[in-house]
């Protein structure tokens, strides 16, 4: 069996699928990041996956991915400043107690 | 002048409005002569109206036309004919009265003067639009201040009433907006203009589209007059709002579906409207009957003559159906004549008698007994003689007495109507029976019987009072005894109308 | 052979971590398996030769985000890290919503006809990246160091206390 | 003249018009107003009547009133022969009630209001009957029933007179509810409303072959106009409002409910005859001379039975108006039309006489009256006058009159002969009733003090009681019957006079004469025993055949009933159904609430709850709110993916 | 392959933006703590400045710049000025709302300047890449905006949800959109235009699905929606105002942009998702909003049903009604929901509370304001002679003539509904009694968004044409 686009794929799904259950289940805000973090990752083994199979002719999913890199490093830097300013306050970084406003 | 006379009389009014608004607070008096004056103006400039209007000339005069939004074809176009100059003309009239009637009002004055003209220059409005954006437009304008009329100078639940009232004709208004796009899209070219339309007939080969444009519209405007069974904004509404409300109200606002009915779906579904003639003329009846017949067990008058124009209302349905049930067949023409011209009759008549019914009411509630339990009075006839007389003419007026307006209309209806639905208005003529027992019973027990202690001392009518009655007392008188000036104008309209339904 | 040997270890180091970084009771031990989970995938990125990639991916996310992390946790979770219950009571549904997802788009990404080329990739990507982000994607190139900005004054101004 | 028609309604109504506006301000308080009026009518009708002695030719004029389409409907009148002798009767009764009533009302506090009613009713009427179409023969049809209600209610303190005025303008409006669907049906058969118009066409047939519910349409449309006579003339069933209507002060009922207003209904199928005597098998015809036969023994025998000497009276007209309908029905045009004419003077004399008596005694019963023939001789002599009138004593002018009918009766139909009989029979029995009651013997009621009227009231009683004693002699045989010339319906044979028939009906005169002399008189019979001996029989004709509660029963208090319910049914169903389409969208806003707080939040519950059964360490504990927002982007996704490939 | 030269000159709005972002950033270490609205004004007078270049683009012909990653259209321009004026606005009434709440008053000036960047390259993105990266850009300042109050515990709670919802929405966006460059080989959408004619449906839907995920967050759609309440509620008041118009509006640009352009000509069927979609979103949105008493949590729910108004706009955008239609729905409602929320800040301000019946008797102790938020609250209803009824006219004209006249009925009894709770607020101002006399005073700044919103709102309702002829031009969405 030759290593081809399809197993990336599916290391993808399984990785995407696996931080999206962090989002779904974890209570710490900081957890919940890191499972984004995941699904991140996931896309951006897509992206370069992609890239090797699909449209080898030139190289904007390795650009993606890179982008996508940047942003997540964006988001985990404010994400964490939020975390924190809200845990100041708060006193807890746990979702589901940050819960004054419903309906 | 006369070029620009249509815009003159819708817009007369509201600039006065904007007017009352720069008076700085404190200077009450100020502000209601600029709003008498305004109101009178503007009654003025629509009696000037009959001036150029030509009244033999069937179709539409004193066009006024310039492009609003060329892009989709919009047009400022406005026109009278004969259907809508003396509901123009019933229109400032009432708004003299009301706001004459008014002057005792303290709260707000300013947002009470300025929303009752800003509600004249709508409802002029939609008697003049000629083209539909305009036309809706202007039918939405009614809303706001009638909304807010009755929301804060009205009774104990007003906000109740006053909500009521503007969701359900907001329903109805955009269901006719529905009805307006399914028209303009099927239109070629496509155009808002309501006569254009007319001619184009753009949904004739369409009939579930144009079934579908027809309900919408008929949901607008029956919500508006209200047929049965969507009256019930219509009490509440009416026993909320003021005394002046009320008048203008029952007096124009219904007439504004009516209107629509005459002006738009007749011509412009001719067969739509024939194929559901017969249900809308039996809704009509049900409405005749029903007002009637709920109103005579009200003890509430404002709620009696409520009713009673759910009632009156029903005549206009069963004369427009009836018109409408005629289109195509010749020999009913004449049938159809009649029973346009006395739905048309019976509008200014209604706006005419209820508005003196509704003042009616006012002034023995708001200005002196602060009650209009109909079981609270008896024996009124004796204390307050003139009030009797007036109240008992307008009454009479209300049931269809031969010598006063409501006859005149009531007749050629029944007269138009009995050509094409027999039935109908068989059953439709009891209602006649059933309104003159309703009225005199009413009148019986405010009026007579044996002197009552607890109202002695009631003071009859001031001149104020009186002579905001006397006006629509001797029209009632004057077009009863002898309508031909007023049917003039009428008949030409509905002539042509019915001419051009074949 | 080789190269399917290696993703199937890579693979195998990459879900491996990342089930503890998603599982884990102990949420310092799930921020410190970022680190394998982020260097398995380095690996995968190496066998699609996309070393740039692979190179960014071990210094931001291996290095500054697992960092910033462990830092965060550190601050907010007072150390210990197992105090408190990790998990909602969202965990039956989450596995079911994220394993029924997942068979979903694996089933789908399975039998799905990729529209794969022929083509190759160049010898050595990293240039490639460069030109391409020199050229083609200048504006997004230029773009991002605004975004950067942003993040920095954004995370500047939350993390800083009121005076 | 005849150019000045027009004038004769319009005098009144200017009279009217001017009363309102002045009031007290004018002399005589507005009566001298109204008198003049009214008496300038008269002038004006007499010379129209004198110049119409020549004429055969009716004289029409029209202005336009309701234009439609290319045509319109006309205001217009029509004097000829049979509108000259209704514009005199109504004028010269009129004139004289008038005067009566300056009198009579005397000292009221509506004094002026009464003489404007008053003039309103004599346009009103006169408008009526000079109308040369159907319409406008309702417009004055429905304002006489107006003024009618207005004077009836006069004395509107009273309850009573309140309940009276609406119930009399009620039930001839369900006549009139009929009438205007005849006067639909003709106008929407041939056209127009105008009589001449009508006629004519009716003669070429343009009806034909029409039927409504296996009837000639012809036939219905002629009962519906009856039906609005029914009412009107107070004829059987909807005759229950007359005596009601005696509430009004008594020129009312004399003038309104006695000469003019109630006979509007003989007029006016007089007017249409020609509708009634084409209908197939004259059809029409035989039925109104059923009902005319039905109301007038009805009534009569009512009539006996009363003590209020104005319900006697009332009775008495609408047993009268009975027999003028049978006499129209049996094809007896003039004698209808005479019998109306005379009936008018004398009916009005014998109310103005009631008045006198009431003005005096100030009640009502001729059980508490008694001797006043002594006392007020002029009010005697004159009731005396009209008594034998109506009873059809010669030479009186129902004598005369009567018996045209018994003679057209007899040579038409023997039923109806024997019932115009016996109501003959009857009238004079009741009428000598009232007469030995109330001006024989002596004084029954002590506290009252009786005196004669002022001449203002007494002089037209005598100018009344001269008419009745001369106007029959237009129909006697020696001066050559001019009022069958006059009145005249082309097409029918006269019944040649019968010196038999006169004799028959002096002779049925004078048999009721005598019974009643011989019961309330001589006293034979003591009238209790009579009452005793007729038992049940008493007890129902007593209670006016029980028909007001039967009504009551049957219309009234259903329709008040469906009202009330129907004000419940609007409140409670209508109106719940617009409240309830809101509720439920405030409703569905809640139970989306709710779904989220409890399905889905239960959802995971039960899971969690399943979980922990297995065995799981999990805990109850409260919601994550932010991460079921972020579940919802999964089910989302999981949604719309579905949502794309399901389609 | 070299830049052309006059590209540049195309993204001279951006650059003008971005240059203002900038020199923002230095003038506000050297203005003191206590004159920061110094930098406000500065940033406004920029922003009008950044007007002139964009106006300038208004009748430019349809193009790609900067190698295809970059569109310069008419309908691009049109965002373009709906995020700079917006921005303009919401700086305007923040200005007083700022002043002691936080000392990085300047900050937020900058980064409001830096967000309606974003917003323009959001609405321009011709690229996958360039369109994830300038939403990411919008959605950073969002987050740290939403957050800015970070005594206020609603802020920080606004500023976690808000950041937690939006990174996962845009992380399944990104993956969707990394099968999307699977499918096609392109990240260009007019490259990707070209190829997804023949992509595979099954994966071609789970692309677009997660990519309506992120979008769909941005702009509030059902199921996506959650958060608008919470965060609007939290946010200080007008960063929900912005939140609400201009990163909705960005969020349509980029909707319309991806489906229009890349979407559009594969085999799914779009319209009628879409349509769904906005049916849904409507009505879920209206009848929530309809037990709210918070000003803000109510005008929330209204922004989520005004959402799906705007889809429906989508949904029938290739009608001849549709592009024109979607365009003047949201500029209607920039002007209107930014009046509203400005009305908001005013109360919020002056009387502390965002509770509707706290706004009893407004109509006495602010006349002025009180007529202008029920010309609002009209327009949102879609009551002419407003801005709103001359959106709704257009977006249900566009339904009709698109076929989805069920839709456009769907839309009308939820117009209907929605007059209950805006009506709600008018009665609270007009049929209630005040509480207190004392009249409340709006300062200069907030008096001007508030009046220019007003002016917005009424003129477009009376005058279109105008707007409509500028519609004209901006509906040239650059196509294939």
């Amino acid at each position: 069996m030759q290593l081809g686009l399809v197993h990336f794929l599916i290391l993808s799904a399984l990785l995407f699928c696996l931080g999206l259950y962090a989002v779904l289940t974890r209570r710490n805000a900081v957890a919940i990041l890191m499972g984004i973090e995941l699904m991140l990752n996931a896309a951006n083994i897509n992206l370069v996956a992609f890239n090797k199979y699909v449209a080898p002719a030139a190289l904007n999913g390795h650009v993606f991915a890179l982008i996508v890199i940047t942003l997540a490093a964006c988001e985990a830097g404010v994400g964490l400043a939020l975390v924190l300013s809200a845990y100041r306050n708060l006193e807890t970084v746990h979702v589901d107690e940050i819960n004054v406003m419903k309906w | 002048m006369d070029r620009y006379l249509l815009t003159l009389t819708t817009f007369v009014p509201l600039l006065g409005g904007l007017l009352v608004l720069l008076i700085p607070k404190g200077q009450e008096r100020l502000m209601r002569q600029v709003a008498l004056i305004t109101s009178v103006l503007g009654f003025l400039v629509s009696v000037w109206l009959l001036g150029p209007f030509e009244i033999g000339r069937a179709g539409m005069q004193l066009l006024e036309r310039y492009a609003w939004i060329p892009a989709i074809g919009v047009n400022y176009h406005m026109g009278v004919d004969g259907l809508s100059v003396p509901l123009i003309i019933l229109t400032t009239l009432l708004t003299v009265l009301s706001i004459a009637y008014s002057w005792k009002i303290e709260t707000r004055l300013k947002e009470y003067l300025f929303l009752f003209l800003l509600l004249e220059t709508g409802m002029i409005g939609v008697f003049v639009a000629l083209d539909f954006f305009l036309f809706y437009v202007f039918w939405e304008i009614t809303l706001v201040p009638m909304y807010f009329l009755i929301g804060i100078w009205g009774g104990p639940r007003k906000e109740y009433a006053a909500i009521k009232f503007f969701l359900y004709t907001l329903v109805g208004s955009l269901a006719m907006l529905l009805g307006i796009l399914l028209l303009y899209f099927n239109a070629e070219p496509r155009t808002f203009d309501i006569l254009e339309l007319i001619r184009q007939q753009p949904l004739a080969k369409a009939p579930l589209l144009a079934a579908l444009a027809f309900w919408g519209f008929f949901l607008s405007f029956a919500i508006k007059v209200p047929m049965w069974p969507f009256h019930t904004w219509l009490p509440d509404a009416h026993v909320e709002a003021p005394t002046a409300g009320s008048v203008i109200l029952a007096g124009v606002l219904l007439k504004l579906g009516t209107y629509g009915f005459v002006r738009i779906s007749l011509p412009m579904f001719p067969e739509t409207f024939k194929q559901y003639a017969l249900l809308i003329g039996i809704l009509a009846v049900i409405g005749i009957v029903y007002g009637v017949l709920v109103a005579m067990a009200q003890t509430d008058l404002k709620k009696l003559v409520a009713y009673s124009s759910v009632n009156h209302m029903g005549y206009v349905m069963l004369g427009t159906a009836a018109a409408a049930g005629a289109v195509g067949v010749p020999e009913r023409a004449a049938a159809a004549t009649i029973a346009l011209n006395g739905a048309v009759f019976e509008m200014i008549a209604h706006g005419v008698i209820t508005g003196a019914l509704f003042l009616i009411v006012g002034i023995i509630y708001d200005y002196r007994a602060h009650t209009r339990g109909v079981d609270d009075f008896g024996g009124l006839a004796a204390v307050l003689p003139k009030y009797y007389g007036l109240s008992t003419m307008a009454m009479l007026a209300s049931l269809g007495l031969p010598g006063l307006m409501g006859f005149v209309a009531e007749f050629l209806i029944f007269v138009g109507s009995f050509g094409v639905f027999p039935e109908l208005a068989a059953i439709g003529v009891i209602g006649i029976l059933l309104s003159a027992a309703m009225f005199l019973w009413t009148i019986q027990r405010i009026f007579l019987g044996p002197k009552n202690t607890r109202w002695e001392s009631l003071p009859d009518l001031d001149r104020r009072e009186a002579w905001s009655l006397a006006p629509l007392a001797a029209l009632m008188l004057i077009f009863g005894l002898y309508p031909k000036p007023l049917l003039d104008v009428i008949n030409v309209a509905m002539t042509g109308l019915v001419t051009a339904l074949k | 052979m080789g190269q399917l040997a290696a993703f199937i270890v890579l693979s195998i180091v990459t879900l491996a971590a990342a089930v503890v970084v998603v599982g884990s009771g102990n949420i310092v031990r799930s921020a410190l398996s970022l680190i394998p989970t982020f260097l398995g995938i380095t690996g995968i990125y190496i066998l699609l030769q996309a070393e740039f990639v692979a190179g960014i991916q071990v210094l931001i996310y291996a290095g500054a985000i697992t960092v910033l992390i462990l830092f965060v946790i550190m601050l907010t979770e007072h150390g210990s890290g197992v105090r408190f219950r990790q998990v909602n009571e969202q965990v039956p549904l989450g596995m079911i919503v994220a394993g029924a997802l997942a068979a979903f788009l694996i089933a789908t990404f399975v039998t799905t006809a990729w529209p794969t080329s022929s083509g190759a990739l160049p010898q050595y990507t990293a240039s490639g990246v460069g030109t391409t982000f020199m050229t083609n994607m200048v504006l997004v190139f230029e773009a991002t160091s605004l975004v950067l900005l942003v993040a920095l004054i954004g995370a500047i101004v939350i993390a800083r206390r009121e005076r | 003249m005849r150019e000045l028609a027009w004038l004769i309604p319009v005098l009144p109504l200017i009279a009217f018009g001017v009363i309102i506006a002045f009031g007290r301000r004018l002399p005589g308080q507005g009566a001298y107003v109204a008198v003049a009026g009214i008496a300038l009518a008269a002038v004006l009708s007499i010379g129209i009547f004198v110049q119409g002695l020549g004429h055969t030719e009716a004289y029409e004029a029209n202005i336009r009133w309701v234009p439609y389409g290319e045509t319109a409907l006309d205001l217009g009148i029509r004097v000829d022969n049979l509108a000259t002798l209704m514009l005199l009767v109504v004028t010269v009764v009129g004139s004289m009630i008038f005067t009566y009533s300056i009198g009579y009302m005397h000292g009221d506090p509506r004094y002026p209001r009464f003489f404007a009613y008053l003039s309103l009713f004599a346009a009103s009427m006169l408008l009526l009957v000079l109308a040369n179409n159907l319409l406008f023969l309702y417009v004055g049809w429905e304002l006489v029933g107006l003024c009618s209600y207005l004077l009836i209610g006069f004395y509107f303190e009273k309850p009573s007179a309140a309940r009276a005025s609406m119930k009399a303008f009620l039930t001839t409006r369900v006549g009139d509810v009929f009438m205007f669907f005849g006067i639909l049906i003709v106008f929407l058969t041939l056209g127009t409303f105008r009589f001449d118009e009508i006629f004519a066409k009716v003669h070429e047939g343009a009806f034909g072959a029409l039927t409504i519910g296996g009837l000639p349409l012809l036939t219905v449309a002629a009962l519906l106009l009856f039906g609005g006579a029914l009412g009107k003339s107070a004829q059987f069933p909807l005759h229950t409002w007359l005596p009601d209507a005696m509430e009004g002060p008594t020129p009312v009922s004399a003038l309104i409910h006695a000469a003019t207003m109630v006979a509007a209904g003989v007029y006016m199928v007089a007017r249409t005859y020609t509708l009634f005597f084409q209908s197939p098998d004259h059809g029409a015809l035989t039925f109104v001379a059923y009902v005319g036969g039905v109301t007038a023994l009805m009534a009569a025998t009512i009539a006996v039975t009363q003590d209020d000497i104005k319900r006697v009276l009332a009775y008495s007209t609408i047993s009268q108006l009975g027999l003028m309908m049978l006499g129209l029905g049996v094809l007896g045009y003039t004698a209808g039309m005479f019998h109306l004419m005379t009936h008018a003077f004398f009916k009005a004399l014998l109310f103005l006489g009631a008045g006198s008596v009431i003005h005096a005694m100030h009640t009502n019963s001729i059980k508490e009256m008694g001797g006043l023939g002594t006392i007020m001789p002029s009010t005697y002599w004159t009731f005396l006058i009209g008594t034998l009138a109506l009873a059809g004593v010669f030479p009186f002018a129902g004598f005369w009159s009567k018996d045209e009918i018994l003679l057209e009766a007899y040579h038409h139909n023997t039923v109806l002969f024997v019932m115009a009989a016996l109501t003959s029979l009857l009238t004079a029995f009741y009428m000598f009733r009232v007469i030995f009651y109330t001006f024989t013997g002596s004084l029954r009621n002590r506290h009252a003090h009786p005196h004669e009227s002022p001449p203002v009231m007494t002089r037209p009683l005598w100018v009344l009681a001269f008419f009745s004693v001369v106007v029959g002699f237009v129909g006697a045989p020696f001066v050559g019957a001019p009022i069958k010339h006059f009145i005249d319906f082309e097409g029918l044979e006269h019944v040649p006079f019968s010196m038999g028939m006169a004799l028959f009906g002096t002779l049925v005169a004078a048999v009721g004469i005598g019974a009643a002399a011989a019961v309330y008189h001589w006293k034979v019979v003591p009238a209790s025993t009579l009452r005793r001996a007729a038992g049940p029989l008493f007890t129902l004709v007593s209670n006016k055949y029980y028909l007001d509660e039967l009504y009551d029963l049957l219309f009234v208090r259903p329709t008040v009933a469906v009202a009330r319910f129907l004000r419940n049914f609007d409140v409670y169903v209508i109106d719940m159904i617009v409240n309830l389409v809101g509720f439920v969208g405030i409703g569905l806003a809640r139970l989306y609430r709710v779904f989220d707080q409890y399905v889905v939040d239960g959802l995971v519950n039960l899971v969690g709850w399943i979980a922990k059964a297995l065995g799981s360490t999990l805990r109850y504990v409260q919601t994550g709110r932010a991460q079921n927002y972020l579940l919802a982007i999964a089910l989302g996704v999981i949604v719309l993916l579905a949502a794309g490939l399901f389609r | 392959m070299s830049l052309p030269p006059e590209d540049l000159w195309a993204i001279a709005p951006e650059i003008w933006l971005g240059g203002l972002g900038l020199v923002l950033l230095v003038l506000d270490l050297f203005v003191p703590a206590n004159r920061k609205s110094i930098v406000g004004w500065a940033a406004i007078v920029g922003l009008t400045l950044s007007l002139v270049p964009i106006l300038g683009m208004l009748g430019v012909t349809p193009r790609t710049v900067f190698f295809g990653t970059y569109a310069v259209d008419g309908f691009a321009v049109f965002f373009k000025i709906i995020a700079v004026v917006s921005t303009i606005l919401v700086i305007l009434s923040a200005m007083d709302v700022l002043r002691g709440q936080t000392q990085f008053e300047g900050e937020l000036y900058v980064l409001l300047t830096f967000a309606a960047l974003g917003l323009s390259f959001m609405a321009a993105s011709a690229d996958l890449i360039m369109l994830v990266l300038s939403i990411e850009f919008v959605s950073l300042s969002s987050y740290v905006m939403a957050a800015y109050f970070k005594t206020d515990r609603k802020s920080n709670e606004a500023g976690i949800k808000y950041f937690l919802f939006g990174a996962s929405a845009s992380a399944v966006m990104i993956y969707g959109f990394s099968i999307l460059y699977g499918l096609t080989g392109q990240t260009s959408l007019y490259g990707i235009a070209d190829a997804i004619r023949t992509a595979p449906r099954p994966a071609l839907i789970v692309a677009v699905a997660f990519a309506l995920a992120g979008l769909g967050f941005k702009i509030s759609m059902v199921p996506f929606h959650q958060w608008t309440p919470d965060v609007y509620e939290g946010a200080p008041t007008p960063v929900a105002a912005y939140l609400s118009v201009a990163s909705k509006a960005a969020g349509f640009a980029a909707l319309v942009r991806l489906l229009m352009v890349a979407v559009a000509p594969s085999a799914v069927d779009w319209v009628t998702l879409v349509a769904g979609l906005s049916a849904v979103t409507m009505t879920l949105g209206n009848l929530l909003a309809l037990p709210q008493r918070n000003i803000k949590r109510m005008l929330a729910y209204s922004s989520i049903s005004h959402a799906g108004f705007l889809l429906m706009g989508v949904a029938a955008y290739r009608g001849d009604f549709g592009a024109p239609g979607l365009l003047i729905y949201v500029l209607a409602y920039t002007f209107t929901n930014l009046g509203a929320f400005f009305v908001a800040v005013l109360v919020g301000q002056r009387l502390g509370s965002d509770d509707i019946p706290d706004y009893a008797g407004l109509a006495q102790r602010a006349p002025w304001t009180a007529f202008l938020m029920v010309v609002f609250m009209l327009s949102l209803t879609g009551i002419p002679p407003t801005a709103g009824f001359f959106g709704k006219f257009y977006i249900f004209g566009a339904a009709v003539s698109g076929g989805l006249l069920w839709l456009a009925v769907v839309g009308a009894v939820n117009s209907v509904v929605s007059l209950y709770y805006y009506v709600g607020v008018v009665r609270a101002m007009y049929l209630m009694p005040a509480p207190s006399a004392e009249a409340v005073r709006s300062p200069v700044a907030l008096t001007m968004a508030l009046a220019v919103a007003a002016a917005g709102t009424l003129v477009i309702g009376v005058f279109p044409q105008p707007f409509v002829n500028l519609l004209g031009t901006a509906a040239l969405l650059l196509r294939l």
